[in-house]
C-alpha cells in the first residue's frame, strides 16, 4: 500500500464528515432567498463555530475513551462568568477572557482529576461535576444578563476584509494553537493510546494519567472558548439548563458525524468540527424549506437518523462478520 | 428605524400602552402583502404547540391573510444561538417583519441592532426582549404574582402557610411572578410562611414537589402555582391534603378542578394570557409595517376566572385535554378562538 | 459507618444480601446516611408516610432505570429515554380516545410505542453498528417530533385511564402503594432474568466481549435488539405510570428521568462498560437519587445551591465506593 | 565471556494474588551476553516474575539489585529507563495507532515540542529492519496486523528502546518457522551484543537452540538453574511438571479408507483474495491438519466454516449434503454440530471478567435451559465432568476465567466447546502458549475425540504437531490448497518445502532451512 491510501484510510472519517457538511451546506445556500453571501455564511459560521468549540472539547475526552456530560454546563458556566468579566478596558477584557479560559481549564482539571485520580467512570463523574457547574453558573447569573466587551465581541464574530467569518478564523486559529500541538505531543499520544488500550499504553510506559489529564483539562479550555464566544454572540450571559444539556447531547453527535470513535483513540478534532458543522445545518435545512412548524422536529429528526446511519453503510462491504466487534 | 411619536396608538383598545411613560413608535409605511416570520424556540410543549397552531390559524383568516404575502414559522429549540441566527437570515432574507418568542430576553442585542439597520419590524411576545428598540407584546408577570397573593390574603384572612410552586428558575417570568408574591404578601401585614418549591412549568415535576412539602411540612393553608397546578391538585388529592384556596394559571386540568372541589374549599382564582398572544403579536406587526403607530410595549389583558365563576364549556372543558390553556381570546383585538378549536383544527381540516 | 459493623449486619442478613458486592452495600449505608441527614432536617422524614411516598417517587425511576440498567450492562446506552417515556404516556392516553377498547388497551398500546422505539434502536445498534449513544439520540429527537406533530393535529385526548391511575397510586396491598408494587415485580423479574436465564447470561457475556459471545454461537444481534426493545417498553411503561401518577400526560414529562437513570445504574455499582452490575445496585442507586432530589427539594434550599450539592454528593458518595480497583 | 557478574539480580521476590501465591521467594540472576530461559508449566510465575522486573507489578516482598544496587520500579516506564525492556506476549501494543507510533510510543523523537513524524519513522523503519519485518508497512494500524506481525511490531518495538536487559515472554508463540528463524538470528547478535536476554516460551526446541541458561519455575519457585545443554528434554520437563513424561504424541491408528460421505466437506471455497478455490473433506475419526506459512489463508478457512465470512462463493457439504452457515449460531446446532476453538482466547475465547463457570457454560445455555431457564444442576454435572476431563486448575468455579493462568485459561475455552460434543471440531492454534504438560493431555485428547468419531480440522503453527498429530496434512499458500501430505509423507522437509511452494526436491538455502526446521522435541517423539 502507497503511503497516501494509509493516509486516507486515517482520515476517512474526517473526510466523510466534511462531505456531508459540504452537501448540507450546498443544498442549504442555494435554496436559501438569500442565496451564498458573505451574510448567510457568516451567520452560520457563527453558529456553527459555537458548537464545534463544544465538539473539539468533547472530542478530547472521547478520544481517551472517555465521555464529557459537562462540557455543556462549562460552556454556560464560562458564558456567564464572561458576562461578568469580559467588559472594560483593553486590559481589563483581557485579563477577563484570560480568567474565563482559566475557568473553563479548571473545570475540565476537575473532571480529568476525579476520573484519573479518583478512578470514576467518566459518565456519571461528569454527571455530577455538571450539575456542579450549573448551580455555579446559576449563582452567577440567577436572570440572564450582564454585558461584554462589544467592540470584542462585534469583531470576532464579524467578518475579515468584508468577506471572511471572523468566527471561523477564531476556529481556526484555536486548532492551529491547541488542537495541533496537542495531538502531536507527546501528552497527546498518550491520549490516543491510553484511548486504544490502556493497559497496553501502560505496559509500553506511555505517561497515560497525564495524558489523560491534559485531554480532560484542555476540553475544559475549549469548552470556555465556546463559552466565550456564546457571550460574544449573545452580549450577555445566562444559565439555561436546557441548553447547556442541548450541547453536551449534540457534542456527541457531533463528534461521531465527524468520525471519532466513541471506543477511544481514533479520530480528529478537525472531523469534529466538521461534524458540528454539518450537524448545525440540520437545523438551517428547515430555513429554506417550507415545511409546517409542526412537522419541523420531526423533520430534524429524520436528517439525523439518516445522517447517523450513513456509516452503516460502511457495513454491507465488510466481509469478515468479526470485523462488527471492533 | 420607527419615529419616536406621541399616542395614542391606532386601536388604543387592543395596543394598550404598558406604562404611562411608554413610548410610540411609527415605523414607515410599506405597501403590502408583507412577509412575516414567526421566530419560535422552544415548542415541545402544548403551550407552545397551541401557540404555533394559533398563529398560522390567525395568519389564515382571510381579512389577514389578504394583508400577508408569506407567514413563515421556525421553531430553533432551546439554543439561544440558534434562534438568533433564525432571526438574522429571517433578516437576510429580507422579510418584513419578525415576530419573536425569545429564549433570552438580553441575548438579542446584536440581532436587533441588525434588524434596525435592515428596517425589520421586531415583535416580541411571552419571553419578550429587554429593550426599549423592538416592540414587547408583553404580560404583567408580577400582576399575576400580586393576583395570586392578594387571591390568598382575601381567603385567609388571618395569615398562615402558604405553599409556592415556582417554575423554570432563572428566567425572568419566575421571578417577576415570585416577587409579585412576595411583595403584595409581605404588604398584607399579616403573618405569612412561605415554603417554595420548584415545579418547573411541569406537572409532573410540580406535583412529586408538592407531594414532598406536603409530607415535611404540611399542611398549608393556601396554594399558590404558576404552571403545573393540574399535578400540584394532583398531589393534594393523593394526600388527602385538605382543599385550600389556589391561585394559579388557566390549565384546563386545574380549571376543571377547580369547579369540581370549589364546595370543598378549592376557591381558585385562574388567571393568565393564553398562547393567543402571537396572535396579538402578529397583528401588532402588521400594524406597525402599515404605518400606525403602535406602543413599544403593549400590554396583554389577563384572562381571570375566579371561584365562583368557572362555567362549563365557556372557562373549561370537561372533555378536553388537561393540558391546553384555557383563554385563548382577545375581543379586544378581535381574536376570538376557542382553544379547542386550535387544537382541533387539523383533525377537522382532515 | 465501619466495615466491622457493615460486616457485621451481612451476616445474619439473606444469602443474596451477603453475596453482594460491597459497594452495593456501602449504597445502602448511604440510603442510611441520607434519611438520617434528612431527619435532622425534618422529624417527618423518617414517618413511614414520607418514606412510602419516597418509594412511590422512585419506582418511577426504578422502572425506567432498570431498563436502562439492561442497555447498560450491554455496554450500550439509551439516550432515547425522555421521550420513549412521554410518547408511552402520551399514546397510552391517546389511546384511551378511541372507546372501551381504547381504553382498554391504552396500557399495552403506550409501551407497544416505546418497544417499537427500542427496536429502532436496537436495530439501529445491533444490525447497524451505530454507536448506541448516537442512534438513541437520534431516535429520540424522532419520537419528540411525533409527538408534537400528533399533539398539534389531533386533538389530543390525555388524561390517564382508571387502570393507569390505579396503577400508579392505587393500593392493592394495604399500606404499599401500587407503583413500588410493581417496581418490586419488574425488578424481581429483572433479577431472574439476569440470574437464571440463559437470556441474562449472555446480556453479561456480550457486555464483557461481544466478539466471543457471538463465536460461541450466541444471536447477539438479537439479544441487543431485545434488550433495546425492553429498555423502549420499559421507559414507556414508567411514562404510564407517570401520566398515572399525574392522571395525565406531556411532552415533557421524560426529560428528568435521562441523566438521573443513568446516574442511578452507576452509582449502584454497573460498570458503565458493560457486563458487570447487580439489580440490587441498581436499586440502591434509584433511592439514592430519589432521597437525595426529595432532600434537596425539601431543605428550601435555592437551585443553585441545591444542584451543587446534588453533584458533590453524587461524587463523594461513588469515591466512597464507585472506585476502578488501582492498576497495580 | 564473565557473564559471573549479575548485570540484575532478584531476590526473596514473592506476589500473591489473593489466596494464590504466584511467586514464592523466588531468584533470578541475570548476566549480560548470555541468553536465560525460564521455563514452567502454565501458572508457574514466569509472567509475574518478569512483570515484576518490568515494573508492572509490585512485589509483596524481596528485592532487585541492578549493577549492585537496589531498584525499585514504580511503573514499567521506570523500568525502561533502567534499560529493562519487556516483550510482553500481546497486551502492550496500541492497536488503533500506527506501526510507527508503537515503536517509538515511549520515548518519540521532538521536534519544538512536537512529535518529529519523519525522525519517528525513520526509527521505525530500521528497528522493523532490525528485526527482519521490513515488509511491515510503518504508517499500517496496528489493529489491521494480523497476530504473527504484531508480535514482530513487538520485536520491533523493543529493540529501538535499546534495552540492556531484554524480556521476551513468549514473544514467539505466534510466529512462523520463518519469523523465527529471523529472530532468533536478531537475538544471537544481540547476545553478542553484550546484552542480557531472558527468554519465556514452552517450545522445548526454541529453548535448546537458543538458551545459555536455563531456569525452571514450578508454583512461584525457582526449581532449578543449569547450564543449556546439561539435562536432557526429559529430565527438564520432570522438573517443570514434577513427574514423567513420555510420548508427546498418541499413536495414530491405522485407517481404513473411508467408506461414508465425509462429515465435512468443501467444495471449490473461494472468499476475496484470501480463499481460492479450496477443496477438501475431514471424516469422521480423522485428524486434518492445516499447514503452511502462517497467514495463508488457514484462519479464514476455518471462519469460513464457522459462518463467519460473507460472500463466499463455492459449497460447504455436511454429512454430504450442502448446507449455508451463516453464523457461528447456525454452525454449533446439532445437525451440523461444528464447535471453532479461535484463535485468540482473549478476545475471541473467554470473558475474561466473568467466572470459569459462566465460560464454560457459555457456549451450551441453549441445551442447558429450558423456556429460557438455565437448569443450574445439570449446568454443575456437566462443568464437573468438563473440569475432570481436561484437569482445569483453578481455585474454584466462581473465580474470573481471567485469573486463570494462560494455559487454564485454553483449557476452558476447549472445555467450553467439548460440552456440546462437538461432531466437527476446527482448531485454531490451539497450543498457543500453553506449557508440554498441557499439550501433551490436548494431543491426547485430540485423537480420543476422533476415535469417538469426531471429525477434527486442525491449524497449528508448529510442525512437530502437525506431524505427531494429523492423520493428513493440507499445506495452504496465498489461499489455496498447495498440497495434501497423508501418513508417512507428513515430515518436515515436506511441510517445508510445500510452505514455501517449492516443488520436488529441492530446498531452501541452509541457513532458511536451520531456522525454519525445528527439531523434533528430543526422546519424545516415538
Ligand atoms: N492479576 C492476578 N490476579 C490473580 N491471580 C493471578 C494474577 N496474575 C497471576 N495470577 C496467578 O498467579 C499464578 C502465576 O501466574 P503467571 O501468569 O505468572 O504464570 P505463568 O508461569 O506465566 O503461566 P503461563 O505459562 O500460563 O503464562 C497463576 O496461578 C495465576 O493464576
Ligand atoms: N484481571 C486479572 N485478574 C486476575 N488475574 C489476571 C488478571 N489479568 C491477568 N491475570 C493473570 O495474569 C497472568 C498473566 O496474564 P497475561 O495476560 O499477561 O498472560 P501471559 O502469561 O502473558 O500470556 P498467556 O496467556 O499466553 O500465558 C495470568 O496468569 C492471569 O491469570
Ligand atoms: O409563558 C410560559 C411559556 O413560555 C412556556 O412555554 O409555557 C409556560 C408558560 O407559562
Ligand atoms: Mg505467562
Ligand atoms: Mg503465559
Amino acid at each position: 500500500m502507497k503511503d497516501w491510501r494509509y493516509w486516507l484510510a486515517e482520515q476517512r472519517g474526517t473526510l466523510l464528515a466534511f462531505g456531508i457538511f459540504i452537501v448540507m451546506f450546498t443544498i442549504y445556500t442555494s435554496n436559501h432567498p438569500a442565496g451564498f453571501t458573505a451574510n448567510v455564511v457568516q451567520t452560520a459560521s457563527n453558529k456553527g463555530v459555537l458548537l464545534a468549540f463544544v465538539a473539539m472539547a468533547q472530542t478530547l475526552v472521547v478520544i481517551t475513551a472517555g465521555i464529557d456530560l459537562s462540557v455543556g454546563m462549562i460552556f454556560l458556566l464560562t458564558n456567564c462568568l464572561a458576562s461578568w468579566l469580559v467588559i472594560g478596558t483593553g486590559i481589563e477584557t483581557a485579563f477577563g477572557v484570560v480568567a474565563v479560559l482559566g475557568t473553563g481549564l479548571l473545570c475540565g482539571a476537575i473532571n480529568g482529576a476525579i476520573v484519573i485520580y479518583g478512578r470514576l467512570q467518566p459518565i456519571v463523574t461528569t454527571i455530577a461535576t455538571g450539575a456542579v457547574y450549573f448551580g455555579i453558573a446559576l449563582l452567577l447569573r440567577p436572570f440572564p444578563g450582564g454585558s461584554v466587551n462589544e467592540d470584542l465581541a462585534d469583531a470576532l464574530t464579524g467578518r475579515l476584509f468584508g468577506v471572511v467569518p471572523a468566527s471561523l478564523v477564531a476556529l481556526l486559529a484555536v486548532v492551529l494553537v491547541v488542537w495541533m500541538p496537542f495531538s502531536r505531543s507527546v501528552l497527546g499520544r498518550a491520549a490516543y493510546a491510553a484511548g486504544s488500550s490502556e493497559m497496553a499504553a501502560y505496559m509500553s510506559g506511555v505517561p497515560i494519567r497525564r495524558g489523560k489529564f491534559a485531554a480532560y483539562a484542555l476540553a475544559g479550555l475549549l469548552a470556555a472558548i465556546g463559552g466565550l464566544f456564546l457571550t460574544f454572540f449573545t452580549y450577555t450571559g445566562e444559565a439555561a439548563y436546557a441548553s447547556g444539556n442541548a450541547y453536551t447531547l449534540f457534542s456527541i453527535a457531533a463528534v461521531v458525524l465527524g468520525g471519532v470513535s466513541l471506543f477511544g483513540g481514533k479520530g480528529s478534532a478537525i472531523g469534529a468540527i466538521f461534524g458540528a458543522l454539518a450537524f448545525r445545518t440540520i437545523g438551517d435545512l428547515l430555513f429554506v424549506f417550507d415545511f409546517d412548524p409542526l412537522w419541523q422536529p420531526l423533520f430534524q429528526g429524520v436528517i439525523l437518523l439518516i445522517a447517523v446511519s450513513l456509516g452503516a453503510f460502511a457495513l454491507f462491504r465488510v466481509r469478515n462478520r468479526l470485523e462488527w466487534f471492533l | 428605524e420607527p419615529e419616536i411619536v406621541n399616542g395614542p396608538s391606532a386601536e388604543p383598545e387592543c395596543f394598550a400602552p404598558w406604562a404611562a411613560d411608554t413610548q410610540f413608535f411609527k415605523f414607515p409605511k410599506k405597501e403590502g402583502p408583507y412577509r412575516v416570520a414567526l421566530a419560535n424556540g422552544y415548542i415541545a410543549n402544548t403551550w407552545r404547540i397551541q401557540m404555533v397552531q394559533t398563529a398560522k390559524a390567525y395568519a389564515a383568516q382571510p381579512a389577514v391573510a389578504a394583508k400577508l404575502k408569506e407567514f413563515k414559522v421556525v421553531s430553533t429549540g432551546e439554543d439561544v444561538p440558534a434562534q438568533i441566527s433564525a432571526i438574522n437570515n429571517f433578516i437576510d432574507s429580507g422579510y418584513d417583519a419578525i415576530v419573536v418568542n425569545a429564549q433570552n430576553p438580553t441575548a438579542f442585542g446584536p440581532v436587533i441592532k441588525r434588524a434596525k439597520e435592515a428596517g425589520v419590524v421586531l415583535v416580541a411576545f411571552d419571553n419578550i426582549l429587554d429593550t426599549k428598540d423592538a416592540i414587547n407584546v408583553n404580560v404583567d408577570q408580577k400582576g399575576l404574582g400580586e393576583l395570586w397573593a392578594n387571591w390568598l390574603i382575601k381567603h385567609i384572612p388571618n395569615g398562615g402557610k402558604i405553599l409556592e410552586v415556582r417554575g423554570v428558575a432563572g428566567t425572568s417570568v419566575d421571578t417577576d411572578r415570585h416577587n409579585g408574591i412576595h411583595e403584595t404578601l409581605d404588604a398584607s401585614g399579616k403573618k405569612w410562611e412561605v415554603t417554595e418549591v420548584v415545579g418547573k412549568w411541569d406537572d409532573g415535576v410540580a406535583q412529586k414537589a408538592t407531594a414532598d412539602a406536603i409530607a415535611t411540612n404540611g399542611p398549608f393553608d393556601g396554594v399558590t402555582g404558576q404552571g403545573g397546578d393540574t399535578g400540584i391538585v394532583q398531589a393534594m388529592i393523593d394526600a388527602k391534603h385538605p382543599f385550600v384556596p389556589f391561585g394559579g394559571e388557566t390549565e384546563n386540568g386545574f380549571r376543571k378542578f377547580c369547579a369540581k372541589f370549589a364546595a370543598e374549599g378549592l376557591k381558585c382564582s385562574s388567571a393568565g394570557t393564553g398562547p393567543a398572544q402571537v396572535a396579538v403579536a402578529i397583528k401588532t406587526a402588521i400594524a406597525a409595517l402599515e404605518g400606525q403607530v403602535v406602543p413599544q410595549a403593549v400590554k396583554l389583558p389577563l384572562a381571570i376566572v375566579e371561584d365562583p365563576n368557572f362555567k362549563e364549556g365557556e372557562d373549561y372543558f370537561p372533555d378536553q385535554s388537561d393540558n391546553f390553556f384555557v383563554g385563548n381570546s382577545f375581543p379586544t383585538c378581535g381574536i376570538n378562538f376557542t382553544a379547542q378549536e386550535i387544537m382541533g383544527q387539523s383533525k377537522e381540516n382532515q | 459507618m465501619s466495615e466491622t459493623t457493615i460486616g457485621g449486619i451481612a451476616g445474619r442478613m439473606p444469602k443474596f444480601v451477603r453475596r453482594a458486592d460491597p459497594a452495593v452495600l456501602t449504597a445502602f449505608a448511604c440510603i442510611v446516611l441520607l434519611l438520617f441527614v434528612g431527619s435532622l432536617y425534618s422529624r417527618s422524614f423518617l414517618s413511614p408516610e414520607y418514606l412510602l411516598q419516597q418509594l412511590k417517587v422512585a419506582s418511577f425511576l426504578g422502572v425506567i432505570a432498570t431498563g436502562m440498567m439492561l442497555v447498560i450492562l450491554l455496554g450500550q446506552i439509551d439516550l432515547s429515554v425522555p421521550w420513549s417515556v412521554a410518547a408511552g404516556a402520551m399514546m397510552a392516553c391517546a389511546a384511551a380516545a378511541y372507546g372501551p377498547v381504547g381504553v382498554a388497551l391504552a396500557i399495552p398500546f403506550g409501551i407497544f410505542c416505546g418497544v417499537a422505539i427500542g427496536v429502532v434502536n436496537g436495530i439501529g445498534v445491533a444490525y447497524l453498528r451505530i454507536p448506541s449513544m448516537i442512534i438513541t439520540l437520534a431516535t429520540n429527537a424522532v419520537a419528540q417530533g411525533l409527538m408534537v406533530v400528533y399533539t398539534g393535529g389531533f386533538s389530543p385526548q390525555d388524561s390517564a385511564t382508571r387502570a393507569m391511575r390505579y396503577l400508579a397510586t392505587g393500593f392493592a396491598i394495604p399500606g404499599v402503594p401500587n407503583a413500588v408494587v410493581i417496581w418490586a415485580l419488574i425488578g424481581a423479574a429483572m433479577v431472574f432474568v439476569l440470574t437464571r436465564t440463559g437470556f441474562g447470561r449472555t446480556v453479561y457475556g456480550i457486555g464483557n466481549r461481544e466478539r466471543a459471545a457471538y463465536l460461541s454461537g450466541i444471536d447477539t444481534r438479537r439479544v441487543v435488539l431485545i434488550a433495546f426493545a425492553v429498555s423502549g417498553g420499559l421507559s414507556a411503561f414508567g411514562g404510564v405510570l407517570l401520566a398515572g401518577y399525574a392522571s395525565k400526560a406531556a411532552q415533557s414529562m421524560g426529560d428528568a428521568y435521562l441523566l438521573p437513570s443513568i446516574a442511578a445504574v452507576v452509582l449502584g455499582g454497573t460498570s458503565i462498560l458493560g457486563g458487570r452490575g447487580s439489580y440490587l445496585g441498581t436499586v440502591a442507586g434509584v433511592i439514592l437519587i430519589t432521597l437525595l432530589q426529595s432532600i434537596l427539594s425539601v431543605m428550601q434550599m435555592p437551585e443553585a445551591g441545591r444542584q451543587i450539592i446534588y453533584g458533590v454528593v453524587i461524587v463523594a458518595m461513588l469515591l466512597l465506593y464507585g472506585r476502578a480497583p488501582a492498576s497495580r | 565471556m564473565d557473564g559471573a557478574i549479575p548485570l540484575f539480580r532478584m531476590e526473596g521476590i514473592s506476589k500473591r494474588y489473593g489466596g494464590v501465591r504466584a511467586l514464592e521467594k523466588a531468584e533470578l540472576s541475570v548476566t549480560p551476553g548470555s541468553i536465560h530461559a525460564i521455563l514452567g508449566e502454565n501458572g508457574a510465575g514466569k509472567s509475574t516474575l518478569i512483570k515484576v522486573m518490568a515494573g508492572v507489578v509490585a512485589p509483596d516482598e524481596g528485592r532487585m539489585m541492578l549493577d549492585g544496587s537496589e531498584v525499585t520500579f514504580s511503573s514499567p516506564a521506570a523500568a525502561n529507563q533502567a534499560g529493562i525492556v519487556c516483550i510482553f506476549q500481546e497486551l502492550s501494543l496500541v492497536p488503533e495507532l500506527s506501526v510507527s507510533d508503537n515503536i517509538v510510543i515511549s520515548d518519540p523523537p521532538k521536534r519544538f515540542g512536537m512529535i518529529d513524524r519523519k525522525a519517528q519513522r525513520r526509527i521505525a523503519e530500521e528497528a522493523l529492519a532490525r528485526a527482519g519485518a521490513a515488509d511491515i508497512h510503518p504508517l499500517a494500524l496496528v489493529k489491521d496486523l494480523p497476530l504473527s506481525r504484531r508480535q514482530m511490531v513487538e520485536i520491533a518495538k523493543a529493540l529501538a528502546r535499546k534495552p540492556r536487559i531484554l524480556i521476551l515472554d513468549e514473544a514467539t508463540s505466534a510466529l512462523t518457522a520463518a519469523d523465527v528463524a529471523k529472530i532468533f538470528g536478531v537475538l544471537k547478535r544481540l547476545r553478542s551484543e553484550g546484552l542480557a536476554l531472558l527468554y519465556i516460551s514452552h517450545r522445548m526446541n526454541e529453548i535448546a537452540e537458543l538458551a545459555d541458561q536455563c531456569t525452571v519455575f514450578r508454583n512461584g519457585r525457582n526449581v532449578a538453574s543449569y547450564a543449556a545443554g546439561s539435562k536432557s528434554d526429559n529430565e527438564v520437563v520432570e522438573l517443570m511438571i514434577g513427574r514423567e513424561y513420555s510420548h508427546i504424541f498418541p499413536p495414530k491408528p491405522v485407517r481404513a479408507p473411508a467408506t461414508a460421505a465425509p462429515v465435512l466437506e468443501a467444495r471449490k471455497l473461494s472468499w476475496t483474495d484470501r480463499l481460492d478455490n479450496i477443496s477438501l473433506t475431514v471424516g469422521a475419526g480423522e485428524v486434518v491438519g492445516l499447514g503452511g506459512l502462517d497467514g495463508q489463508g488457514q484462519r479464514e478457512l476455518l471462519l469460513a466454516f464457522f459462518g463467519v465470512l460473507r460472500g463466499l462463493s463455492g459449497q460447504i457439504l455436511i454429512d454430504g449434503k450442502p448446507v449455508a452457515i451463516a453464523s457461528p449460531a447456525k454452525a454449533r446446532r446439532d445437525r451440523i454440530g461444528m464447535a471453532l476453538i479461535p484463535e485468540d482466547r482473549k478476545t475471541e475465547g473467554l470473558m475474561l471478567p466473568m467466572t470459569v463457570r459462566e465460560n464454560l457454560s457459555f457456549a451450551t445455555l441453549d441445551r442447558l435451559s429450558r423456556a429460557g431457564i438455565i437448569d443450574r444442576a445439570a449446568e454443575q454435572r456437566l462443568i464437573d465432568d468438563m473440569v475432570a476431563l481436561l484437569a482445569i486448575k483453578t481455585a474454584g468455579l466462581d473465580i474470573p476465567v481471567g485469573a486463570l493462568s494462560g494455559g487454564n485459561q485454553q483449557k476452558v475455552v476447549i472445555a467450553k466447546w467439548l460440552m456440546r460434543q462437538p461432531r466437527i471440531i476446527l482448531l485454531n492454534d490451539p497450543t498457543r502458549g500453553i506449557d508440554v504438560g498441557t499439550k501433551q493431555e490436548l494431543y491426547q485428547l485430540m485423537r480420543k475425540l476422533a476415535d469417538q468419531g469426531a471429525a477434527i480440522l486442525f491449524y497449528s503453527t508448529d510442525y512437530d504437531e502437525l506431524i505427531g498429530c494429523c492423520d493428513r496434512v493440507l499445506v495452504l499458500y496465498d489461499g489455496a490448497v498447495k498440497r495434501e501430505l497423508v501418513g508417512a509423507e507428513i515430515t518436515e522437509r515436506a511441510l517445508i518445502a510445500s510452505a514455501l511452494n517449492i516443488h520436488g526436491e529441492e530446498m531452501p538455502a541452509r541457513g532458511m532451512a536451520k531456522g525454519m526446521a525445528k527439531t523434533p522435541a528430543r526422546g519424545a517423539d516415538a
